[in-house]
């Protein structure tokens, strides 16, 4: 017997997730398409059903009701409040910006390219679904579908043994990291007899309280940070992102860099932050009596955005050195999640924003450079700001972006993450960070000087299509705007939190 | 040992240790998929043993913790695949699935 | 003699387990996994999850297992290779896993859990579970059949080609 | 005559031109060049009608524009100019003019060049004229940007190394800014609105300071990292190893930016954040600024005279004499030095560029720097020589020249407040006239070297880049009231406030 | 001619002094190369006599003023300079002073300077850049007047440099020998240290009235400064010693600089690479006494600081004696005037060291004379025989005789035979320094016993030098006996002029003994304090009468020994040469002084350059390679043992970057096994640092 009002809200539940029940018919769509007319399989239908489904998908979303904190769907599995609605668009424009990726550049075979974008697709959903959840199965499904699909791009291209390997690599630390972080979910259920983080959350504030339940909130939170560290790839869980980044496909590892990183930080927003953090109103919020995990997340932060930069210094790769640095880049969004503060959750969210414009679009440059004729390697970059200037000074200003240097989003994306742990007088951090930025200008001045200011060891042309340089331009155009008038996404992102 | 929650405790922390320690020492791919498995049964069964012994209340439906391992049974049989899937790949080219030759990424 | 029972499942349980860690060879750890799984389903069985021991034994063992044993058996054609590492990383891993196992067994015997003071006589939850399948998880549910059904057109991917042999 | 938003159109206008000579085709360099020319052009006449019509009484900003930019941190759009800021962008519109005209022989990757120049300009003119803390900090920045490429594209053998040595050093004393910047931000309210600001005259008023910024330390540490920053770019002997790879590196009309123009940043940085923001730190900190500027005077004169490469040498000196602007900057007992550092500021900055390119005519040429290679060049390129001649000079503080003026004030300024440092300042002036005076004799003077002999005299575009120069060189010398006046009444007020 | 002399008048016309050599200095400098020589003559030396005849009218004007403490007349010209600041400013003009000191000054530096250009249009012949020559002339006339003219101390300053580049640019005419090119450098940067002293001298001075004076005090002016002088008795010493006698001791140090004494003399006898006018004009008869005027033009300081008046006057006394021994065995005959000149500056500082300040200024105007006349007459021998040895001339008085007649004149003057200028002004000097009351007892007359002393040697070099120029046989060679010759009557007749005025100069200054005004000292009075008139009492006709006549003896002895070694006995000189080697050979070497400067200070300063500039190139290699043993402890702490440290080269901050980074690298093995463990270890670490926190 089915109750009826489980129906009733069920039904009633069920358009907040349009977006993902379109995605899902996408899915299915690209996939008859792919079985049933195995002689129609071109990339560019696939890429159109993809973009159109993830671009359905945000449709839904105006015609929802005005989200609100404590606007819960589906028996409370899930949330309608403003970085719920935020969220979902920003992962479709990942997606978007993803299968475009795959589109422009020919890392993907024409034989995988169906089954890539069904899995960019679900992936998405996934990523969606996880932001929206409030219910610890929610998220650990999602937070599986994510993973685990994201496995499978990274193995996708099966003929190339990096991939494999990294993908590899990918799983087995995934699983295990997952395994943990879900023994920890084991552990609050048994505190708490409930998947439901309110009622968690509760329950936590008050085992936080008796001394004898400290020592498993500490275990908790521990494996919490397993899961979470190791998706936003922050030290000590960031091994496996240099050698995934640089084994997966150019567009997988520009999907991951942001997608799952994005989401890996909206996980804290959304699970960590309940947990184990009291007092929304003040807009300061406190660690839970006793637990002192900001000052070992500042710790970490530190530690990621330092280890991140310094080993990029020496890559000569460029994706293995964009994976390192966008393991600095976990530091410093870490920052915002230190500052325990409405400032350090805008500032997070601003900066996935802007992060996800600059960082796709190096990808987007590196991707484009290997598949006209040069590599990955930095030397293949030696005086190619003479022979594709388009796609340089497109890299440089990605790559300044990256740096943090004004007039370009990033800049603001960096000042948003210093206020808010200056707001917290968390000096120290600031410093180490401001310091970290110019290390990294290093390294991310090696390719500029390697694209600009040498000489070509070799004079093939390289030729990049148009639809590449629209898609670069549509990734410069909020990169360099943002920088420059960002009022709009202030106020979007200040009604948030 | 008695029928009480310590006790499916310390059973289902034995697996995850252990399946940590599987993982920790294993070269061989699957064998560390093993060890992963363990880690997933130990969280399984600490579902089930809360679902068991907690003290039900209004809001609250402790039966969520036996749904809850049913979906880790679902998303290990996905993991698990694709896992499996990975390394036959690699297996099939590399003729080995010791993870000690998987080192070209590094550095 | 539930006491009795539930001993036997939990040494059924744990002993294989060691087993699995520990065994130099991989076939001796897969079957012990097998039995450790089944041990499992026992115990969930003993818990009044009789519905989620089924699953147990028709997914993990039936399906899962299966599939683990499969690729061991595939992949044991080529070299023999040491199964694990050398033992100073044993140790290690040892210490470590020690460590934390200690941190768990301290944290289940001292946390205060909310355990109810009267144990509840176990009742059939198959239909219980259906209900909220198709009521408050019915969402969860078909994700979880598009996790499946995405993981296994990537797998067949992935695996076909290494069938091929590419 | 003149536009409404007089400084914005000057900060913009050369950006404006930088956007059309992206779309020239690439077979026009000279129109390229020409546009460049012209985007120089009306920036120069407005920031001369500015020095014309600016008031001299006034104490406050004037000119001022301000419109909201991002509410969402109050942030401003807010320009205005005072004593201070008026004869850096007058010397920024000229040195760029002139600067321009220094880059005709530019033929490679012209677009990229003039483009890059005139973002170079927008910026420092920018900075001049920022009142905005985060508008300053843009534009601080900003001005990084085009320095790194146009160092490292069109600069000599080790320009990569350079140029990154440039970038990593200023960036440094960036971002230590940016932190103290937000520091400020949170440590004050605005009293009207009840908001944080960025707003430098709002928060160089002491009592929106919040409780915390008012603790010693917080102030201590922030003026610090103020200081470095600033320190960095003037750069103050610790932090100057950057500064003459730079210049060695970098083409003529870039060093003559650099030093004419970009030194004078941290100085300019000092006077306009540091002291409005910290008085009271800067009285702490006017020893220890004081001895840095000393270090600097006797260090840079040391290091320029065992230099053997030209640019490296006036590179040295150039650290030198902004030891004399450090010092001057550091008394507050009276005007005196202060208004000798600030028209030394402008000072160094003519003649400087000067030197600079003084140095590129003979680059030209010759393809080498190296003192000791030339000899008697007198006699070959006469004119050439007289003004090196004039330019050495002022250098080295020739009464009758513009540098005496300013160095001589800098030192009677100092010597009430610091007697041995200022005895000790005053040696500098024979340690400079030795090296200028070596160097002098080593290049022109002797007999005449053979393999030099035909180098062809000075060109009338070099001679219309460097006449300008030396008639304000000489015309200050004598006459510096022009600037004195400029500049007195605002510097009075800021000694002022620094007192308290 | 009334108008001219109408103070009014004058008052505004006084800028025209500087600047019309200025504009001659200009317009030879710039137009110079294009214009026709006789033009760039007549500009050059129009320029200065202009100056000169306003000069004259000048002088007219203020003695055409009845009241003597009227007699000067101040032209502000613009604001120079001003700061404010809320207690107190610091203001400037450009103002000329005209005042009889300045005007003496004036007429000199204009009088002798229009002579030496004229003079200069002969000797400079048919050199290529003459345009050059007479533009630095001009800007050198137009710096010394600025120096004289200036009616604040900065004002002065900038003439006191201006004459030293003018001075270095003169010295280094002929650039394209090196040595010359050397000479002027060791010139001004020898000067540069002076005007440290005088620099630092300056705003002790200025900072000391300031603060003495709450404020009031803005500015240098002269006349402010004599005012508020009193003002140094009341500050605080400094060592024990007073603010006076610093300021005086440092300002003094500028004028031995400027005026080539102990210790910086050194420059003097190298700046004679010059052309011979120069020599004359610049490094005789007035740059280098700029010290002089300075010192004089700031009595009003130093009548209240005694021990920096004995400073000076045993400073100048002993420098005379010093140099004139030097000039015993010179052969260059320009290094013998020019040590010669070092040694009768050294009787001006005797002079004004003993505040006979009118006597040091007559000794200024009359040296001015003979010793102009003296260098041009030996420019006009070395024109005629192009060495400047001595060694290689003689016998040239049948050869040139105009200069040789002129170049007696001179000669008279400068050993100190009455009547000639040289006598009455030297022998006042002695006669002031005699009646001295120095702080030490018995100082007085200790100097004046040198002095006495080195009006012999004086007299006795000057003979052998004359001596060995003019008399005896040419021994140059018959190749240039031929060519020798008279020069042209553009130079003799300078030589003529200034033989005539080398002769009368004295009278301006006649003895007490004479009982006839002293017309310098009383026209010089109103500007000296009242505390410089002690030379002069109306008593002890007698004792004045006889020291004149001992230093009479004196001179005529030096000639004497002089004409007895070089022209009766010419075996002589050798034979004591002989006798008295080592000592010969000191002085021949001039005390070895340059060796142990060039010692003391040239080469310290040149290691510490090179100290400099290594430790500058190194320091960031020293951080770097600090960081790297820091990196090496590092990675072997981690066991990472293959990890290449490269020492050495290595330079950029970055590479303290790159060296960690490289570490780092390691830790990325590859190996997921080490990756799974890093999981284990990482939820440990946390552990551990949740539990520490």
């Amino acid at each position: 017997m089915i109750p009826e009002n489980f129906i009733q809200s069920n039904l009633q539940g069920i358009s907040f997730i349009g977006p993902e029940l379109i995605l899902t018919l996408a899915i299915l769509l690209i996939l008859l398409v792919g079985v049933l007319l195995p002689y129609w399989r071109h990339r560019i239908l696939f890429t159109i059903l993809a973009v159109a489904g993830l671009a359905g998908s945000v449709l839904p979303l105006w015609k929802l009701p005005q989200p609100a904190p404590d606007l819960t769907y589906l028996s409370n599995l899930f949330v309608w409040d403003w970085l719920t609605f935020l969220s979902k668009p920003f992962f479709a424009v990942v997606g978007v910006l993803t299968i475009l990726l795959t589109q422009v550049t020919g890392e993907i075979d024409n034989s995988e390219y169906s089954e890539c974008t069904i899995l960019v697709l679900a992936v998405t959903m996934g990523m969606m679904l996880l932001v929206a959840s409030t219910d610890l199965l929610m998220i650990y499904l999602a937070f599986e579908t994510m993973g685990i699909l994201s496995y499978l791009l990274v193995g996708i291209r099966a003929r190339d043994e990096r991939s494999g390997e990294a993908a590899l690599k990918y799983v087995l630390y995934g699983a295990f990291t997952s395994g943990t972080m879900l023994f920890g979910f084991s552990l609050l259920f048994g505190l708490a007899g409930s998947t439901d983080l309110l009622a968690i959350s509760q329950k936590v504030a008050f085992a936080s309280q008796h001394p004898q339940d400290r020592l498993l909130l500490i275990v908790a939170i521990l494996f919490f940070l397993a899961g979470l560290l190791f998706k936003t790839a922050s030290f000590p869980f960031h091994f496996w992102c240099p050698d995934v980044y640089e084994g997966a496909p150019t567009p997988i590892t520009a999907f991951l860099s942001v997608g799952p990183k994005a989401a890996g930080f909206v996980l804290f927003i959304r699970l960590f932050y309940p947990l184990f953090a009291t007092g929304h109103d003040a807009t300061i919020y406190e660690a839970v009596s006793g637990l002192d995990w900001p000052s070992i997340l500042a710790l970490v932060s530190a530690i990621t955005m330092t280890l991140g930069n310094l080993a990029a210094i020496h890559q000569n790769n460029l994706k293995r050195l964009l994976a390192y640095s966008s393991i600095a880049h976990a530091g410093y969004l870490l920052m915002g999640i230190v500052s325990l503060s409405d400032l350090g959750l805008r500032s997070v969210v601003f900066y996935l924003v802007v992060y996800l414009f600059m960082n796709v679009g190096a990808f987007a440059v590196v991707a484009m450079v290997a598949s006209a004729g040069g590599s990955e390697e930095i030397d293949s970059y030696r005086g190619l700001g003479a022979r594709a200037p388009y796609v340089c000074v497109a890299m440089a200003i990605f790559l300044f972006s990256l740096i943090g240097l004004p007039p370009f989003a990033g800049f603001v994306g960096k000042v948003y993450l210093f206020a808010a742990v200056i707001y917290k007088k968390i000096y120290w951090l600031a410093v180490v960070a401001a310091l970290n930025t110019v290390i990294s200008l290093y390294y991310y001045l090696r390719i500029v000087k390697a694209m600009f200011l040498e000489k070509p060891t070799e004079t093939i042309q390289i030729q990049v299509p148009l639809s590449s340089r629209v898609l670069l331009l549509a990734l410069l155009v909020p990169t360099l705007g943002l920088g420059i008038y960002w009022q709009p996404l202030a106020r979007v992102v200040s009604g948030m939190f | 040992m008695q029928y009480s929650l310590p006790s499916f405790l310390i059973v289902s922390s034995l697996l995850f240790c252990l399946g940590m320690y599987t993982v920790l020492t294993r070269r061989n791919a699957i064998g560390i998929l093993m060890g992963i498995e363990l880690v997933l049964n130990g969280a399984g069964l600490n579902f089930v043993a809360f679902s068991r012994f907690l003290e039900p209340s209004q809001t609250t439906n402790l039966l969520s913790g036996q749904i809850f391992t049913l979906f880790i049974i679902a998303v290990a049989a996905a993991e698990v695949a694709v896992a499996l899937a990975i390394v036959l790949s690699l297996y099939s080219r590399m003729k080995s699935i010791d993870v000690e030759d998987f080192k070209n990424l590094r550095g | 003699m539930t006491d009795l029972i539930f001993n036997v499942f939990i040494l059924l349980t744990i002993i294989p387990c060691f087993w699995v860690a520990l065994s130099s060879n991989i076939v001796h750890a897969a079957f012990s996994l097998l039995i450790t799984l089944f041990g499992i389903a026992g115990l969930y069985v003993l818990l009044g999850a009789d519905f989620i021991g089924v699953i147990q034994v028709i997914v993990y063992i039936g399906g899962i297992l299966v599939l683990i044993i499969f690729g061991v058996m595939m992949t044991q054609r080529g070299k023999l290779l040491p199964l694990s590492i050398q033992l100073p990383g044993k140790l290690f891993g040892a210490v470590l896993t020690g460590v934390i196992l200690a941190a768990l067994l301290l944290s289940a015997t001292r946390t205060l859990w909310p355990v109810a003071a009267v144990l509840g006589e176990p009742q059939l939850t198959s239909a219980a579970i259906g209900d909220l399948l198709l009521g408050k998880y019915l969402i969860p549910f078909e994700i979880a059949s598009v996790l499946l059904l995405a993981a296994l057109i990537g797998a067949v991917l992935i695996a076909r080609r290494s069938v091929r042999g590419e | 005559m003149l536009p409404d938003h007089l400084l914005s159109w000057m900060i913009f206008f050369p950006l404006l031109g930088a956007g059309l000579i992206l779309f020239v085709p690439k077979r026009y360099p000279t129109v390229m060049k020409g546009i460049a020319l012209a985007a120089t052009i009306p920036p120069l006449w407005w920031a001369a009608n500015l020095y014309v019509q600016f008031d001299r009484w006034g104490t406050g900003f004037q000119y001022v524009e301000k419109v909201p930019w991002i509410r969402a941190f109050n942030i401003h759009y807010y320009l205005g100019i005072d004593g201070i800021s008026v004869p850096m962008v007058l010397l920024t519109a000229l040195l760029s003019f002139i600067c321009i005209i220094a880059s005709w022989n530019i033929n490679e990757h012209v677009r990229g060049y003039f483009a890059l120049f005139l973002l170079l300009d927008t910026s420092m003119k920018g900075v001049f004229c920022a009142l905005d803390f985060f508008m300053f900090y843009v534009f601080w920045e900003l001005m990084l940007l085009p320095m790194y490429f146009l160092i490292g594209i069109w600069g000599g053998p080790r320009k990569e190394y350079a140029a990154i040595k440039f970038f990593l050093f200023t960036l440094v004393g960036s971002v230590l800014m940016l932190v103290v910047m937000l520091v400020f931000y949170f440590g004050s309210v605005e009293p009207a609105t009840g908001l944080h600001s960025f707003d430098l005259t709002i928060l160089a008023d002491q009592s929106v300071h919040q409780a915390f910024l008012r603790s010693h330390t917080i102030r201590w540490l922030c003026y610090l990292g103020l200081f470095i920053g600033f320190a960095i770019k003037i750069p103050l002997v610790p932090f100057h190893t950057w500064l003459p790879d730079a210049h060695v590196e970098a083409p003529t009309a870039i060093s003559v930016i650099l030093a004419g123009i970009l030194l004078k940043m941290g100085t300019y940085g000092i006077l306009r954040i540091s002291y409005p923001l910290l008085p009271d730190m800067a009285r702490e900190f006017a020893l220890f600024a004081a001895t840095l500027g000393l270090i600097s005077i006797i260090y840079g004169a040391l290091c320029a005279m065992a230099q053997t490469d030209l640019k490296k040498l006036i590179a040295y000196s150039s650290i030198s004499h902004m030891g004399f602007v450090m010092l001057g900057m550091s008394v507050f007992s009276n005007t005196t030095a202060i208004n000798g550092a600030v028209l030394q500021m402008f000072n160094h900055g003519t003649v400087t560029a000067m030197l600079f390119l003084l140095v590129g005519v003979i680059y030209d040429r010759a393809h080498i720097r190296d003192i000791d290679s030339f000899g008697g060049l007198a006699k070959t390129m006469p004119v050439y020589a007289g003004y090196t001649g004039l330019a050495f000079f002022a250098a080295l503080g020739l009464p009758g020249l513009s540098s005496f003026i300013s160095e001589a004030l800098v030192l009677v300024g100092s010597f009430q407040q610091y007697k041995i440092i200022t005895i000790t300042a005053t040696t500098g002036i024979i340690l400079t006239a030795a090296y200028f005076l070596w160097t002098m004799q080593r290049v022109f003077l002797g007999p005449q070297n053979k393999k030099w002999a035909d180098l062809p005299e000075i060109s009338l575009r070099e001679a219309f880049t460097l006449t300008p120069l030396a008639l304000i060189v000489v015309l200050l010398g004598f006459y510096p009231m022009p600037v004195l006046d400029l500049i007195g009444a605002t510097l009075k007020h800021t000694v002022a406030m620094v007192v308290g | 001619m009334t108008n001219l002399i109408d103070p009014l008048h004058m008052k505004n016309m006084l800028w025209l002094i500087p600047c019309l050599p200025l504009a001659g200095a200009v317009i030879n400098g710039l137009l110079g190369k294009r214009l026709p020589v006789r033009l760039v003559h007549f500009v050059g030396c129009a320029s200065v006599f202009l100056a000169f005849l306003i000069s004259v009218a000048g002088f007219f004007t203020l003695l055409g003023i009845e009241e003597p403490h009227q007699r000067f007349l101040i032209q502000p010209l613009y604001q120079w300079i001003l700061t404010v600041w809320h207690q107190g400013s610091f203001s400037l003009q450009v103002a000329f002073r005209l005042d009889p000191l300045s005007i003496t000054l004036c007429l000199v530096v204009t009088g002798v300077g229009f002579l030496i250009h004229l003079y200069s249009v002969g000797y400079m012949a048919g050199d290529e850049s003459q345009a050059r020559y007479f533009a630095y002339l001009n800007l050198f006339t137009f710096s010394m007047l600025l120096l004289v003219l200036a009616d604040n101390l900065l004002l002065m300053f900038v003439g006191w440099e201006g004459v030293g580049l003018c001075s270095y640019l003169l010295i280094g005419f002929w650039f394209t020998d090196l040595e010359k090119a050397q000479a002027g450098m060791k010139a001004f940067i020898v000067n540069r240290v002076g005007d440290f002293g005088f620099f630092v001298g300056l705003m002790l001075l200025f900072w000391t009235l300031f603060e003495g004076s709450n404020g009031t005090i803005t500015g240098l002016g002269f006349q402010q400064l004599r005012e508020s002088i009193p003002l140094l008795n009341s500050a605080s010493p400094i060592l024990g010693v007073g603010l006076a006698t610093w300021i005086g001791l440092l300002f003094f140090v500028g004028a031995t600089g400027k005026s080539a004494q102990i210790p910086l003399y050194i420059w003097l006898p190298d700046a004679m690479a010059g052309p011979t006018p120069v020599s004359a004009f610049i490094h005789a008869a007035t740059m280098v006494t700029a010290g002089v005027y300075m010192i004089v033009r700031l009595n009003f300081l130093y009548v209240i600081a005694p021990a920096a008046m004995a400073v000076v006057a045993v400073v100048g006394g002993v420098t005379a004696f010093y140099a004139a021994t030097i000039a015993l065995t010179q052969n260059d005959i320009k290094r013998v005037l020019a040590y010669s000149t070092i040694s009768q500056l050294g009787y001006m500082f005797l002079a004004v060291g003993v505040a006979a300040f009118s006597t040091g200024i007559f000794h200024l105007v009359t040296h001015a004379f003979f010793k102009a006349l003296l260098f041009l007459g030996a420019g006009s021998v070395i024109h005629a025989v192009h060495s400047n040895d001595m060694l290689e001339m003689g016998g040239l008085k049948k050869y040139m005789p105009h200069t040789y007649l002129t170049f007696m004149a001179a000669y008279l003057a400068i050993s100190g035979i009455p009547p000639f200028s040289g006598f009455v002004s030297k022998d006042e000097i002695l006669w002031a320094t005699f009646n001295s009351h120095l702080p030490v007892a018995g100082l007085g007359k200790a100097l004046w016993a040198l002095g006495l002393l080195t009006a012999g040697l004086t007299a006795f070099y000057m003979t052998r030098l004359v001596a060995l120029t003019f008399m005896g046989g040419f021994r140059g060679g018959l190749e240039k006996e031929k060519h020798l010759h008279e020069s042209p009557s553009v130079m003799t007749f300078p030589l003529m002029a200034l033989a005539v005025l080398s002769v009368v100069g004295g009278v301006i200054g006649l003895p007490a003994v004479t009982h006839l005004p002293n017309l310098l000292h009383d026209f010089l009075g109103p500007v000296l304090s009242s505390h410089g008139a002690s030379g002069h009492q109306a008593h002890a006709y007698w004792l004045e009468l006889l020291l004149m006549l001992i230093s009479i003896g004196v001179a005529t002895t030096g000639i004497y020994l002089g004409w007895l070694f070089y022209v009766k006995r010419p075996e002589l000189p050798g034979k004591v040469a002989a006798r008295f080697a080592k000592m010969y050979q000191v002085l021949e070497q001039k005390y070895y002084v340059d060796e142990i400067y060039q010692a003391l200070f040239v080469r310290p300063l040149l290691k510490l350059v090179a100290l400099s500039g290594r430790f500058d190139l190194n320091t960031i290699d020293g951080a770097v390679n600090l960081s790297s043993r820091v990196t090496a402890k590092f990675s072997f702490l981690i066991g990472w043992e293959d990890l290449k440290i490269v020492d050495g080269a290595v330079n950029g901050l970055a590479e303290i970057f790159k060296r960690w980074g490289a570490a780092l690298r390691h830790l990325q093995t590859g190996k997921i096994q080490h990756y799974l463990y890093s999981v284990v270890l990482g939820i440990f670490g946390l552990c551990v640092f949740m539990f520490l926190f």
